[in-house]
C-alpha cells in the first residue's frame, strides 16, 4: 500500500484521485450579479441546514423585521432562521421545500410590507481584529450562517478552536466545479477585497497563519482579481507579513470543489474517515459563506440573502442574482423570463449533485447554490435505460474516494447492504462521477442513496428492537417479582392460622 | 481361522482406540449452551407481539434455535428477518405467511378512556403510561405496533394509526429502472430456491 | 406516486456500443493482416464466426424472451475475437460449433452480457482445441509461402477449402501446413535440440514474427498489427495499460531470467513476446472488461498471473501455447481478486 | 527434493482431485456457495486429508501388511477417517460455532468424501513412503481447496446473474465446473510421472 501512496504522490500534480472533465456550460460567467426584487411573500422553512430542526418563535399575525430571529435552533449542530424582510407572519404551515422527496416541512410565511426595515444581530464590529475569536464565533452562530456551497453544515461548528488540532490553513473554496454555476466566480471578481478581508477574519478566528484561495484555472479573471486584491492588501498592511495569503489555481476537474478533495489537492493530506477537516488542521469555507461571515461580523447582518446562479438551457435570460432567502423559485424564474414550465425540469443546485424538483413552488433556501431550468429531453434520466454492467471499471477510475462503485451498486440492488457497507458505502460523497461515465447508464448514485437509506433504516430498527427488548425484559422481571411476592404473601397468609381481614385486602 | 481372529482383533482394537479418543475429545471440546438462540433473538424485531404463536420474541428465538419452529413466523419482521434467520440457521427460506403492513402506532382517544389500566398491563414494552382512573397515553416512540392493547380495552378507545411519513425519515427508494426491480426479484427467487 | 431520480443529470456520453466498436476498430489491423496472410479463407472464417455469433445471440435471447442486444455489438466482437484465434484451415462446421459455444455456453447461459465469468471467445477456443486437437493445431502456411497450386486469394479455391477441406482439392495437410515457432521448439526440445539450433533449422526470423509471416492462428501472428490495435485502444482509453503491460513484462522477465541461466533450454524473451497468441491475449482477451478484475491493483495481479501461467505452460506444459489457458485460468480467480484487491479508500488507513 | 515438488505440483494442479479425478464433487458443489464457508471447509479438508493419509499409511504398514489383512483396507481406512472427522467436528464446534453452522451437514460428510478415502487408497497403490504420502495427502487437499475457493468466488458472482430459468442452480454450476476443468487442462503434461 505504501508504494501505491508514493505513486499517488508522484501523480499528484492534479491533486486528487479520479475525477472527470465535464462540459462546463458557464454561460453566466461574465454576467454581473444583479439584485432580485423582493417578492410579496417569503417562505422560510424551519430547517435549512444539516442537524436539528428549528422551533418557530413567532405566531400568525406577528410583525417581524428583516434579520429578526423567527426560528430557534435546537441542539448543537443547528442554525437559527431569520426573517427575510419586514412584514407580517401570515401562515405557519407545511410547504414543499427543495428536497428530493418532494415532501413538505413546516414553513413560516411572511408577507412583505415593502419597507424592508432591518434589525442587526449585534453591534457592528469593524475592528474585529481586537475581538476575541469566541465572540466572533458566537456572532456567526447568531447570524444563522451555514455552508453556502450546498451541503448546509452550520458554519460556527467549523470555527471551533480546538487545542488538540490547531488549524494552520484556511482555504477559501472558489472552485465551483459544478457546470452552469457561476455565482462564486462572480463573487470573487466583484468582491475580491471583501474576500481578502473575510479570509483575514477567518485566519484571526481560528488562529491560522496560512490562507489559500483556491480557484479552478477556467476562471482566469477571478484568479487575477484575487491576486491583485492580495497584493494590494500586502502593500497596505506592512505589519502583518506573518500571514501568508495566496491564490492557488487548480486544474479544472470535477469534483475539485468537494471539500475533502480540495484539501487533498492543496495540502496533500486526506481527511481521516469519520473525521472533519479540522482534525488535520484545515478549515475550508465557501466563497459565499466567507462573504456572509464577514457581513455578519462587520455589519451584524443575519443571513437573509445569498447569491445564486439562475441558468439552464431552457431559461431565456440566465443571470447571477442576489436573492432574498425565502423567495419562491417561481418568482426567481419569472425574473429571468420563464413563466411556463412545460417539459422543463427544475434542478436545485448543479447538474451533478443538484436535485430534481417537482415544481417551482419551493423557496430559495440557504443551501441553494443555483436554479437550473433544463429541457427535459437533454437530461440523463430521460433516455436512461439501465443496461447490464460490463465491468469496464471506469467508475472506479473516476471515483475521487477510490471506491468500487459498480460492486457497491450491485450489492445495494441485490439488497446485500452489509456487503455494500463493507465496501465503504458510507465514504461515498455522491459526486456523481461514476454515473456520469458509466457506459451502461447505471444510476449508481441512486443505488448508493438507496443503500445508505436502507442501512440507516435497518440500524434504526435494530436500536428500536434493542430498546424494546430491554423494556420487555424489565417488564418480565417486574412481573416475575410481583408474582413471587404475591406467592410469598399468600403462603405467609396461609401459614398464619386466622389472618386478619384487612391483611387479606392488602394482598 | 487364525486370520479371522487377527482381523477381528485388529479391527476391534482400532475401533476401541478411536472410541476412547473421541470420548476424551467430547469432554475436552464440550460446548456450553446454545449461542444460536441469542443470535436469532438479535435478528427479531422485538415487537413482542406474539403473532408467531409464542409469548414474545425470546421464546420464539429459543424455539427456532431448537429446531422446534419454522423460520417464517415473525410477521412484523417480514421477509428480511425471515431471510436473515434462514441464513443463520442454514435452512431453506420459507415464504412469510402474512406480510406485515405499514408501521403502525397505537393511539388512545383520551376523551373515551376510562382509565382501567388494562392496556397498560397488556403492553409488552411498557409503552403506555397512566394511572388508574386517569387517561392513558401511548408513548409513540416506544410503541411497537403489536396490537396487544386493542383486545383488553373495554371501551375500544385505542386506534392503530399509520406512522406519518416525515421528511427526516424519508429515504431513497430503489431506482425506477427495470433492471433494479429485476435485481430484487432475482434476489428473492435466489433466496427462496 | 412520484418517481425519484437521483443526480447526476448530466452524462459523459459513453455507451456499451461505443466501447465495443472501439475494440473492433482496434482489431481492424489484425483482421486486415489476417486477410493479407490467408486470403479469402480468413474472410470466410471471420464472416462465419461473426454471423453465427450474432444469430446465436438473437435466437438465444428470443427463446428466453429477452430484449435483443445485437445492436450493442458485443456478439459481433466475440465472433471476431474467436475467428482471430482459429487456424485458417478449420472446417466450417467447427467454426460454427465454436461460435455457438462462445455465445451460448460462454455467455448467454450465464445471463448474457456482463455476467460471463470466462471470456466467451477463449472458452470456445479451448473447447475446440480439446475436442479437435488435430484440426486446431494444423497451421496453414501464409499465402506468400504457399505452394503455387493453392491460391488463397481465389474465391472458389478458398470456398472449396473452407467447406470441403484439404481433401477436396486433392491435397494433403503436410504440404500446406507448418508448425508454429512455439510448436517446433517444443518438439525439438523433447529430442534434445537446443533452442537456437531449432530456430535456425526452421528459418526463424524476428522480422517475420513481427509482421506475422509465420504459422499461427488467423489474427495472432502479426505482432505489428496487434500492437497498433493495442496502442489505439490505450490511446482512446478503452482499456487501461496495466494488464497488457504487466502480462507481457512478466513473460519477458521470466524468459530473460531463464534464458540467461540456460540458453539451450529456454527461449529468449523477444521470441516469447512475439510468438503465439501472447499479444492477442494480452491486448484483447485479458483486457475483456467482463472477465477481468475491476481495479488497477487487480489488473496488475491479473496481468502477472497471466504472464506467469503463460510462460509456465509454454515452457513445461504439454501444450505449446499457454496464453489462452492462462487467461482462462486467471478468469477463475477474478472474483477473488476483486474481493481482495481494492484500493485504499480515501481517509482510511 | 524434486520428487516432493513433483508430487505436490501433480496433486495440486495437474491431477487435481476435483477437476481431473472427479473426486470430492459432493462438497465441491455443496459448500461452494460462499467464500467464507469454502475457506473453512478447505482447512477442515486439508487437516483431515493430511492426517488420513498418514494414519492410513501407518495402519497399512504396521497393521494390515504384517497381519496379511490388505483385503480389509477399505473398512479400516473408513474407520480411521470417520473417527478423524468426528474429532475435527468437535474441534470446530468448540473453536468456531459460525463456521460449524456454515459447514452444516458437509462436515460429517467429509467422512464419506471420496477424496479422503481416495487419497488413502491411492497412497497404497502408488507405494509412497511415509513423507510422500503425507505430502500427497496435503497436496491433494491443497488442490481441492484451491479449486473450491476459486469456484466459490465464481458462484458468488453468478448468484445474482440472470441465468435462464432452466439453467439456474445446479446446471450452471456444473457448466462452470466444466469450464474450470477445461482451463485446468492447460496444466496437463506439466509434470511427467
Amino acid at each position: 500500500m505504501k508504494l501505491l501512496d508514493v505513486w499517488h504522490k508522484l501523480r499528484g500534480a492534479s491533486g486528487f484521485d479520479g475525477g472527470v472533465v465535464l462540459d462546463m456550460h458557464k454561460q453566466t460567467a461574465a454576467s454581473p450579479i444583479v439584485d432580485c426584487p423582493l417578492p410579496s411573500v417569503l417562505i422560510h422553512p424551519l430547517k435549512q441546514h444539516i442537524g436539528a430542526s428549528c422551533k418557530s418563535l413567532v405566531h400568525v399575525g406577528d410583525t417581524v423585521l428583516r434579520g429578526q430571529k423567527i426560528g430557534k435552533s435546537q441542539g448543537y449542530i443547528s442554525a437559527p432562521v431569520h426573517a427575510g424582510t419586514s412584514g407580517r407572519v401570515v401562515r405557519i404551515e407545511e410547504h414543499t421545500v427543495p428536497h428530493p422527496s418532494g415532501l413538505g416541512m413546516p414553513c413560516i410565511f411572511i408577507e412583505a410590507d415593502g419597507e424592508d426595515r432591518a434589525v442587526a444581530v449585534g453591534p457592528k464590529l469593524h475592528h474585529w481584529s481586537m475581538e476575541e475569536p469566541a465572540v466572533l464565533r458566537e456572532r456567526v452562530r447568531l447570524a444563522g450562517i451555514t455552508g453556502l456551497g450546498g451541503a448546509g453544515f452550520p458554519t460556527y461548528v467549523k470555527l471551533l478552536k480546538d487545542q488538540r488540532s490547531p488549524i494552520h490553513t484556511v482555504i477559501i473554496n472558489g472552485i465551483e466545479c459544478e457546470p452552469w454555476l457561476t455565482h462564486d466566480h462572480r463573487m470573487l471578481c466583484e468582491q475580491s477585497d471583501t474576500m481578502v478581508q473575510g479570509l483575514m477574519l477567518l485566519l484571526h478566528m481560528v488562529g491560522a497563519k496560512r490562507g489559500v484561495i483556491a480557484i479552478e484555472d477556467n476562471k482566469p479573471d477571478a484568479i487575477a482579481a484575487m491576486q491583485e486584491a492580495i497584493e494590494a492588501w500586502y502593500a497596505a498592511s506592512e505589519h502583518q507579513k506573518a500571514l501568508k495569503l495566496s491564490v492557488q489555481a487548480l486544474p479544472t476537474r470535477y469534483p475539485q470543489g468537494s471539500e475533502k478533495q480540495l484539501i487533498q489537492a492543496i495540502t496533500g493530506h486526506e481527511v481521516p474517515a469519520g473525521k472533519l477537516p479540522m482534525h488535520i488542521g484545515v478549515l475550508c469555507q465557501n466563497v459565499g459563506s466567507t462573504y456572509a461571515i464577514y457581513q455578519a461580523v462587520t455589519h451584524g447582518h443575519a443571513l437573509t440573502e445569498r447569491v445564486i446562479t439562475v441558468s439552464g438551457d431552457a431559461l431565456p435570460k440566465p443571470a447571477n442574482m442576489r436573492v432574498r432567502l425565502g423567495t419562491p423559485m417561481r418568482f426567481v424564474f419569472a425574473q429571468c423570463g420563464l413563466e411556463v414550465f412545460d417539459d422543463i425540469q427544475i434542478i436545485h443546485g448543479g447538474p451533478m449533485m443538484g436535485e430534481r424538483l417537482k415544481n417551482a413552488e419551493a423557496p430559495v433556501v440557504k443551501a441553494t447554490t443555483g436554479l437550473l431550468a433544463m429541457q427535459r429531453d437533454v437530461l440523463l434520466a430521460e433516455h436512461q435505460v439501465e443496461e447490464p454492467c460490463i465491468r469496464c471499471g471506469h467508475c472506479s477510475d473516476v471515483c475521487p474516494v477510490r471506491l468500487v462503485p459498480n460492486l457497491m451498486a450491485d450489492f445495494s440492488r441485490q439488497g446485500d447492504f452489509e456487503k455494500a457497507e463493507e465496501y465503504q458505502l458510507f465514504d461515498c460523497i455522491e459526486c456523481g462521477c461514476c454515473s456520469n461515465v458509466c457506459p451502461s447508464h447505471i444510476p449508481l448514485v441512486h443505488y448508493f442513496r438507496y443503500g445508505k437509506g436502507q442501512l440507516a433504516q435497518i440500524r434504526k430498527e435494530k436500536s428500536f428492537a434493542e430498546a424494546s427488548r430491554q423494556r420487555s425484559e424489565q417488564r418480565a422481571g417486574r412481573m416475575e417479582q410481583e408474582k413471587s411476592e404475591k406467592a410469598a404473601r399468600r403462603s405467609r397468609v396461609r401459614a398464619q392460622a386466622k389472618p386478619a381481614v384487612t391483611e387479606d385486602k392488602d394482598a | 481361522m487364525e486370520s479371522i481372529i487377527y482381523a477381528v482383533l485388529a479391527l476391534g482394537g482400532l475401533a476401541l482406540l478411536a472410541g476412547i479418543t473421541l470420548a476424551i475429545a467430547t469432554r475436552v471440546f464440550h460446548v456450553e449452551g446454545n449461542p444460536i438462540a441469542d443470535q436469532v433473538d438479535a435478528l427479531l424485531p422485538q415487537t413482542q407481539c406474539g403473532q408467531c404463536g409464542y409469548p414474545g420474541c425470546r421464546p420464539y428465538a429459543d424455539a427456532v434455535a431448537g429446531d422446534e419452529a419454522e423460520v417464517n413466523h415473525c410477521v412484523p419482521g417480514g421477509e428480511r428477518t425471515m431471510l436473515a434467520i434462514a441464513e443463520l440457521m442454514g435452512v431453506e427460506p420459507k415464504e412469510v405467511e402474512e406480510e406485515a403492513t405499514q408501521p403502525m402506532v397505537a393511539f388512545v382517544r383520551e376523551d373515551e378512556c376510562i382509565g382501567c389500566t388494562l392496556c397498560i398491563k397488556a403492553c409488552p414494552v411498557d409503552a403506555i403510561i397512566g394511572a388508574p382512573k386517569h387517561y392513558h397515553t401511548v408513548i409513540a416512540d416506544h410503541c411497537t405496533g403489536c396490537n396487544l392493547c386493542l383486545e383488553p380495552c373495554p371501551v375500544d378507545c385505542i386506534d392503530m394509526l399509520i406512522k406519518p411519513e416525515l421528511l427526516e425519515h424519508w429515504s431513497w427508494p430503489l431506482p425506477n429502472t427495470q433492471r433494479a426491480q429485476q435485481g430484487r426479484e432475482r434476489r428473492s427467487q435466489h433466496e427462496a430456491a | 406516486m412520484m418517481i425519484h431520480i437521483s443526480p447526476p443529470h448530466q452524462h459523459g456520453g459513453d455507451s456499451i456500443r461505443a466501447t465495443m466498436l472501439s475494440v473492433m476498430i482496434a482489431l481492424l489491423p489484425a483482421t486486415l493482416c489476417a486477410v493479407w496472410l490467408f486470403g479469402w479463407l480468413a474472410v470466410w472464417q471471420i464472416m462465419t464466426c461473426m454471423g453465427v455469433c450474432m444469430l446465436g445471440e438473437w435466437v438465444a435471447l428470443r427463446m428466453m424472451a429477452r430484449p435483443s442486444r445485437l445492436s450493442d455489438g458485443s456478439a459481433a466482437l466475440t465472433g471476431l475475437l474467436l475467428a482471430l484465434t482459429l487456424p485458417a484451415l478449420v472446417p466450417w462446421w467447427m467454426t460454427v460449433c465454436g461460435s455457438l459455444f462462445a455465445i451460448i455456453l460462454g455467455k448467454q447461459l450465464y445471463g448474457g452480457l456482463g455476467y460471463n465469468p470466462f471470456n466467451p471467445a477463449l472458452s470456445a477456443r479451448v473447447i475446440l482445441l480439446i475436442s479437435f486437437p488435430l484440426a486446431m493445431t494444423s497451421w496453414l502456411l501464409p499465402a506468400a509461402t504457399m505452394p503455387a497450386a493453392v491460391d488463397l486469394y481465389d474465391v472458389t479455391t478458398t470456398l472449396t477449402l473452407f467447406f470441403g477441406g484439404v481433401e477436396s482439392l486433392g491435397l494433403t495437410l503436410d504440404g500446406m501446413t507448418a508448425a508454429t515457432p512455439l510448436g517446433y521448439i517444443k518438439t525439438d526440445a523433447m529430442q534434445g535440440i537446443a533452442v537456437a539450433a531449432s530456430l535456425q533449422a526452421h528459418d526463424y526470423s524476428y522480422f517475420n514474427a513481427f509482421v506475422g509471416n509465420e504459422g499461427g492462428s488467423l489474427g495472432e501472428t502479426s505482432a505489428l498489427a496487434l500492437l497498433i490495435g493495442g496502442i489505439l485502444m490505450l490511446a482512446r482509453g478503452t482499456i487501461r495499460w496495466h494488464i497488457p503491460v504487466t502480462y507481457i513484462a512478466t513473460v519477458a522477465v521470466l524468459a530473460a531470467i531463464f534464458h540467461a541461466v540456460d540458453a539451450d533450454r529456454f527461449a529468449p524473451p523477444l521470441f516469447h513476446v512475439l510468438a503465439g497468441g501472447l499479444l492477442l491475449c494480452a491486448f484483447f482477451m485479458a483486457t475483456d472488461p467482463v472477465s477481468s478484475p475491476m481495479t488497477v491493483q487487480g489488473h496488475i495481479v491479473f496481468g502477472i498471473g497471466c504472464g506467469l501461467l503463460t510462460w509456465v505452460i509454454r515452457t513445461w506444459g504439454g501444450y505449446p501455447e499457454g496464453a489462452m489457458f492462462a487467461v482462462l485460468l486467471m478468469n477463475c480467480t477474478v472474483p477473488l481478486i476483486d474481493q481482495y484487491c481494492r484500493p485504499r479508500v480515501y481517509g482510511h488507513r | 527434493m524434486t520428487e516432493f515438488a513433483t508430487i505436490l505440483l501433480s496433486a495440486v494442479l495437474v491431477n487435481n482431485y476435483v477437476l481431473s479425478k472427479f473426486l470430492g464433487i459432493c462438497p465441491f458443489l455443496g459448500v461452494s456457495g460462499r467464500t467464507e464457508t469454502a475457506i473453512g471447509m478447505s482447512f477442515a479438508v486439508m487437516f483431515v486429508m493430511t492426517l488420513a493419509s498418514t494414519a492410513s499409511w501407518l495402519v497399512q504398514q504396521f497393521v494390515l501388511i504384517p497381519l496379511g489383512l490388505e483385503y480389509l483396507q477399505t473398512i479400516f481406512f473408513i474407520l480411521i477417517i470417520a473417527a478423524l472427522v468426528q474429532f475435527v467436528e468437535m474441534v470446530i464446534h468448540k473453536s468456531s460455532p459460525v463456521l460449524y453452522q456454515g459447514l452444516g451437514i458437509y462436515l460429517p460428510l467429509i467422512t464419506t468424501n471420496c477424496a479422503v478415502l481416495g487419497v488413502a487408497l491411492l497412497n497404497v497403490q502408488q507405494d509412497y513412503n511415509f513423507f510422500s504420502s503425507a505430502l500427497y495427502g496435503f497436496g491433494a487437499a491443497l488442490g481441492f481447496s484451491l479449486v473450491l475457493i476459486l469456484f466459490s468466488g465464481l458462484r458468488e458472482r453468478m448468484a445474482h446473474a440472470p441465468v435462464p430459468t432452466a439453467f439456474k442452480g445446479s446446471p450452471i454450476t456444473l457448466i462452470t465446473a466444466g469450464m474450470m476443468s477445461l482451463a485446468f487442462l492447460g496444466f496437463s503434461g506439466l509434470v511427467k510421472i
